[in-house]
């Protein structure tokens, strides 16, 4: 513990009135080494959250577009045949159905992108994961999914650039986004 | 129908396995840290009056939600690790929904010179027993044992 | 001068135990859509306000609400979750009608419990981590174990000693309860057991009930006790289901050319979440229901109210609730069910579209799904289970275990 | 329509751990809000609870835990929950329960608890992602800010040195709050850019802790404000909305939302030329690029011309629109929903001249507050005014 402050009460009575607001921060700062050392008592608990989400329709169709190598889009008729991708049954801006698949090919642009020193748990990795978003060639602008850049150093990366899709070998491939490895520069 | 189409193949894909798992670890608190660690010393427990309300409050609290006013260190008390179960269950099912090995006794117990309860197993193997009124006391691990948590508490009998 | 709220349009999908194929953006969907319609407008101009209810862990986000607004029509429109019931998100929308920003506000509850594996645990998770939860069971996840990654300057602490090798299902509290109940009003477990043949049975007349059955009192008295005294058919099943319901204002509602039917009163209230000091006496719907009765201007609940839907998860909450609610002394529920008042053509109809034992429990949309029959029945659309005459109708719901929180909503014909 | 005036504001300290539990922040900061306004439990007649992901706290249904500490044993008591945006939606939240004329005085408490998950927030945040298209990727959500810095700052064509100074600033003026968690008054922009970089353009001083702590906040209706203030501040406005979930489906440069949102709380607020109508601003910083992104959103001035404005010191707190004179999230920390502590409690204590070392000069009279949450789509904004 930093410090063994008073009792709150007594806190909340004593600075009763003073004009910097607010006037007074209750509370009592625990360190990273007070809780190693168990200078404050704690319960833990790990609980277990496990899902089986249902996939929709919409979602099966695009899974299973990429395990086939192509990646599916829907459109929206009443919105000038708009291209969603990721496809959904439904268009959020005339709240129409959608209907009539299309492929949208595999290029695109960089529309941004990260150089990540931090991996999932936000411990801190050596080797940078390149990470953006992909507007895709066959979609309208801005619409693209997320996955990674390889096959170009972090300082070759940059927005507007051309890329293609690297998919895993079909036999390896599960109808899941990572079925494609990365985004290559075209 | 509300969709264009939907999905009619009873074969393809019907759910995505993912999770939420995270570890958790909680603080005990202003005054949890104070019951916590005399637990771990005692085989006693703390409680706080509020005199306002005229209650003995159990576990012991920083403040009493009724009138919500804070508690100062003179009202807080040692109370029995003791009491008389007030309800009591036999728990057939484990959390996934399957069948407990041994069903368990599970009872919430009055604790004694306070106004507060407190959930706790009974270590018993009677399942047809009426346990209502019955008195117990707690069950604690060896003191060199404790690690300043309610599972210092084994158990009640 | 004053406004008005009143319900313009309902939708709702069907309730099944798994929806496989619908994903829980297009169950939500589809009920919304079907609201919308019902109501006779397009949610992308004519609604100022949309509203969800749900919570972060039955759905599988740390923060839901951002999977929602496409869905609901709220693309670029106010939206938000209420962390509670469908009848929670039933208060918000009128108060938001009541000051002025909006004339049309869409709430929308919903189900997909079917996602969740684990269930239990995450009823756990709900309990208090210092002094409820560990009795339950080991700390460390007896089943799915597993943790994130540690960095190397700070390795997982200590986390404890287990003697224990499974978790208890957090229902063991719902037993607690009832023991309680049954023993402080003296109520039997037949006359329990009598609310659960009810209830079943009002589910074979209602279309998306899940979970009907023909059984009898001794059918459900020979069944298991998982929590003595709580029998596994006191226990309602879960369910996945979506509901909308789409509120106006009520000069906006007679521009739309629809008989509204009023809300006309609205309360909820929260016990201590401390098991150690709750009185377990549902004082929640108590606290509501004079909330609400007070805005409905209900002197006399018992006679101005012609059909009820109470939250009945567990099947002594339904004579529960009914005491708490002021329509009968404690201890008198039990008899009102052996009468045969709480049938759909009895003095006093209580969960005529079969409750949660007869529909199943859809979790937040609980309520919604009680507030759904009643808006069904006010209308007179409920066929073979229509209450004769029904003008005033009362829902009331209740957050589960372990929560002592619940809301009471009233509607009017007008 | 109730006009709804703000009696009392409260807030704890802002810390990575603190000892107490979820409830006993609420507690304390309640306590000081009801101090402040004066009044007792048995005056309030509704609770407003406002906290973002369960996840953090570690307890499902974390609203039901936290009745107790925040005065709502026995009333009525709602939690609402929109991710980041809760900090000022719960007190739009509280706006409508008074403004409906329901209640009468209402209480808003805002709790976070992120150092209960462990061993980092993060392993929560890793599940708000879509669990099918992004979770499979092993994201971060540092990723999400890095993508959106990055657009933003190519697309205006903007410094990374001109959106360093927003940390800087943000860091200086939260030398005068007492809860901070990351005041330092010696912070230079050279610190900010050669911290580590997370995932580039984001340096670890670019982004806001993760923190515990609470806020409270009272509001009463017009007609009774009498009782306790004859100098009241209002609440002019209130805005929200939200954004597609399908985030690469829009360009991420510009905010909409906000936009939106903003302009809903100002029509109601009477605001007509938002540069010139509002005195100071609080819009909401967890990264640094993010003060500048939302001042365009709440138009306050033009597409790509944020940078600028906080490099010629216009943004500073004696400048001509200060913003975040709290010190933001940046400086003060981010407990996510507690945030409304900066961002609707410090207008009270600005436009109440209550804000001591932090106090704006020129007599303050509007203003606006601002929050953002879910996955870069949701916006809220409140007004507040004097008199």
């Amino acid at each position: 513990m930093v410090e063994e402050k008073k009792d709150p009460a007594f806190r909340l009575r004593e600075t009763k009135g003073i004009m910097s607001w607010p006037p007074y921060a209750p509370g009592t700062h625990v360190r990273e080494s007070d809780i190693r050392e168990k200078k404050i008592s704690y319960t833990w608990w790990e609980p277990e959250v496990q899902y089986a989400w249902s996939t929709g329709h919409a979602m099966n169709v695009f899974l299973d577009g990429l395990k086939k190598g192509k990646i599916m889009g829907i459109k929206c008729k009443r919105c000038n045949d708009r291209i969603l991708v990721p496809p959904r049954m439904f268009c959020e801006y005339c709240y129409g159905p959608t209907e009539e698949w299309v492929e949208v090919g595999d290029t695109g642009v960089i529309e941004t992108y990260s150089i990540s020193y931090l991996d999932a748990d936000a411990n801190r990795i050596t080797e940078p994961i390149l990470i953006g978003v992909i507007d895709f060639d066959g979609s309208p602008p801005h619409h693209g999914i997320m996955h990674y850049f390889g096959e170009m150093s972090k300082d070759e990366i940059k927005i507007g650039m051309k890329v293609k899709a690297v998919w895993k070998p079909e036999s390896e491939r599960e109808g899941a986004i990572t079925d494609i490895k990365y985004f290559k520069p075209l | 129908m509300t969709f264009g189409e939907k999905q009619t193949n009873p074969l393809a894909k019907t759910h995505w396995r993912g999770d939420m798992q995270a570890d958790y670890f909680y603080p005990s608190g202003l005054a949890g840290d104070k019951f916590f660690k005399h637990l771990k010393e005692n085989d006693s427990f703390l409680a706080t009056k509020c005199t306002k309300c005229n209650k003995v409050l159990f576990p012991a609290r920083l403040y009493c939600e009724d009138c919500f006013n804070e508690i100062p260190d003179s009202d807080w008390i040692e109370v029995p690790a003791s009491g008389k179960i007030k309800l009591f269950t036999v728990a057939k099912l484990d959390a996934h929904g399957d069948k407990l090995k041994d069903p368990k006794v599970i009872a919430l117990i009055d604790i004694d010179n306070t106004d507060g309860t407190l959930l706790g197993i009974i270590n018993s193997k009677d399942y047809d027993r009426d346990f209502t009124g019955a008195k117990v006391k707690a069950i604690l691990r060896p003191k060199e044992n404790r690690e300043g948590t309610l599972k210092d508490i084994k158990y009640w009998e | 001068m004053s406004r008005k709220v009143c319900v313009i349009g309902i939708g709702h999908t069907d309730f099944n135990s798994i929806t496989p194929g619908m994903q829980w953006k297009d169950i939500m969907y589809e009920a919304c859509q079907k609201a919308y319609v019902d109501a006779g407008i397009d949610p992308r101009k004519d609604v100022g306000s949309f509203i969800t209810c749900a919570e972060d862990y039955w759905e599988g986000f740390s923060i839901f609400d951002e999977f929602v607004p496409d869905q609901v029509g709220a693309l670029l429109r106010p939206c938000c979750t209420v962390c509670g019931d469908g009848l929670y998100g039933l208060g918000n929308a009128y108060m938001q009608i009541m000051t002025g920003y909006f004339d049309i506000v869409a709430v929308e509850a919903h189900s997909k419990i079917s996602d969740l594996l684990t269930y239990g645990d995450i009823m756990l998770h709900a309990f208090d981590p210092l002094f409820e939860r560990p009795v339950s069971g080991p700390v460390e996840r007896p089943r799915y174990g597993g943790s994130p990654e540690y960095p190397e300057e700070s390795p997982k602490p200590l986390v404890g000693r287990s003697e224990e090798k499974d978790r208890v299902h957090p229902y063991f509290l719902a037993g607690l309860e009832m023991q309680h109940y049954l023993k402080t009003t003296g109520t039997t477990e037949e006359q329990c057991a009598k609310v659960v043949v009810k209830n079943k049975k009002n589910a074979f007349y209602n279309p998306y009930a899940d979970y009907e059955l023909r059984i009898t009192v001794e059918d459900v008295m020979k069944s298991e006790y998982l929590f003595k005294p709580m029998k596994h058919l006191d226990i309602s099943p879960n369910v996945d289901g979506a509901i909308c319901f789409v509120l106006a204002e009520e000069k906006t509602a007679k521009n739309l050319g629809i008989d509204p039917i009023y809300l006309s009163g609205f309360g909820w209230s929260s016990e201590t979440p401390w098991l150690s000091t709750r009185g377990m006496d549902a004082m929640y719907a108590k606290n509501a229901a004079k909330m609400a009765y007070k805005m409905a201007n209900i002197e006399e609940p018992k006679s101005q109210i012609d059909v009820l839907e109470v939250d009945d998860r567990f099947s002594f909450k339904e004579l529960q609730h009914l005491e708490a609610l002021g329509f009968a002394r404690p201890g008198e529920a039990g008899n009102l069910v052996d009468e045969g008042a709480l049938d759909v053509d009895g003095t006093l109809p209580t969960n005529p579209s079969g409750g949660s034992l007869g529909v199943g429990n859809c979790i937040e949309a609980t309520g919604m799904q009680k507030a759904l029959e009643i808006i069904t029945q006010l209308r007179g659309h409920a066929a073979k289970r229509q209450v004769t005459d029904a003008e005033v109708g009362l829902a009331q719901s209740w957050r589960g275990i372990p929560s002592g929180s619940g809301a009471v909503a009233i509607f009017k014909r007008g | 329509m109730k006009e709804v005036a703000v009696i009392g504001a409260g807030m704890t300290l802002f810390r990575r751990h603190l000892k107490e539990t979820g409830k006993e922040l609420s507690f304390l900061a309640t306590k000081m809000a009801m101090e402040d306004a004066g009044i007792q439990k048995d005056d309030i007649d509704m609770v407003v609870m406002g906290s973002a992901p369960d996840a953090f706290d570690g307890i499902h249904m974390k609203g039901e835990n936290l009745i107790d500490g925040s005065a709502a044993t026995n009333k009525p008591y709602v939690r609402v929950f929109n991710g980041g945006g809760t900090g000022v939606f719960a007190p739009i939240a509280g706006w409508w329960h008074v403004a409906s004329g329901v209640a009468d005085i209402c209480l808003v408490v805002c709790e976070e608890k992120m150092g209960n998950c462990y061993p980092h927030p993060q392993t929560a945040f890793r599940h708000i992602w879509d669990p099918i298209l992004d979770r499979p990727l092993n994201t971060n959500l540092v990723w999400l800010f890095a993508m959106e810095y990055n657009r933003y700052m190519t697309v205006h064509n903007i410094k990374k040195e001109w959106i360093a100074e927003v940390a800087v600033k943000n860091k200086r003026n939260a030398v005068g709050h007492p809860c901070a968690q990351l005041a330092d008054p010696n912070i230079t922009v050279d610190d900010v850019l050669n911290s580590e970089i997370m995932a580039w353009p984001v340096n670890r001083l670019d982004i806001s802790p993760p923190s515990d702590g609470a806020a409270a906040l009272i509001y009463c209706n017009k007609d009774i404000v009498h009782k306790f203030t004859d100098d009241p501040i209002y609440v002019g406005g209130v805005g929200w909305g939200i954004d597609s979930t399908m985030w690469t489906n829009r360009d991420l440069y510009f905010p909409r939302y906000v936009a939106n949102a903003a302009k809903m709380c100002y029509k109601k607020a009477g605001i007509n030329n938002p540069t010139k109508d509002i005195d100071f601003a609080e819009p909401y910083d967890p990264f640094t690029y993010k003060e500048l992104h939302h001042m365009e959103g709440m138009l306050l001035c033009k597409k790509g011309e944020a940078a600028k404005l906080t490099h010629e010191g216009v943004t500073q707190r004696d400048g001509d629109m200060p913003i975040c004179p709290s010190g933001g999230l940046l400086g003060v920390g981010n407990p996510i929903a507690a945030t409304m502590g900066q961002k609707v409690c410090e207008l009270y204590w600005q436009l109440a001249g209550k804000a001591g070392k932090r106090q704006i000069p020129g007599d303050p009279r509007v203003g606006v507050g601002m929050a953002w949450g879910d996955i870069m789509q949701m916006a809220t904004v409140i007004a507040l005014r004097r008199g």
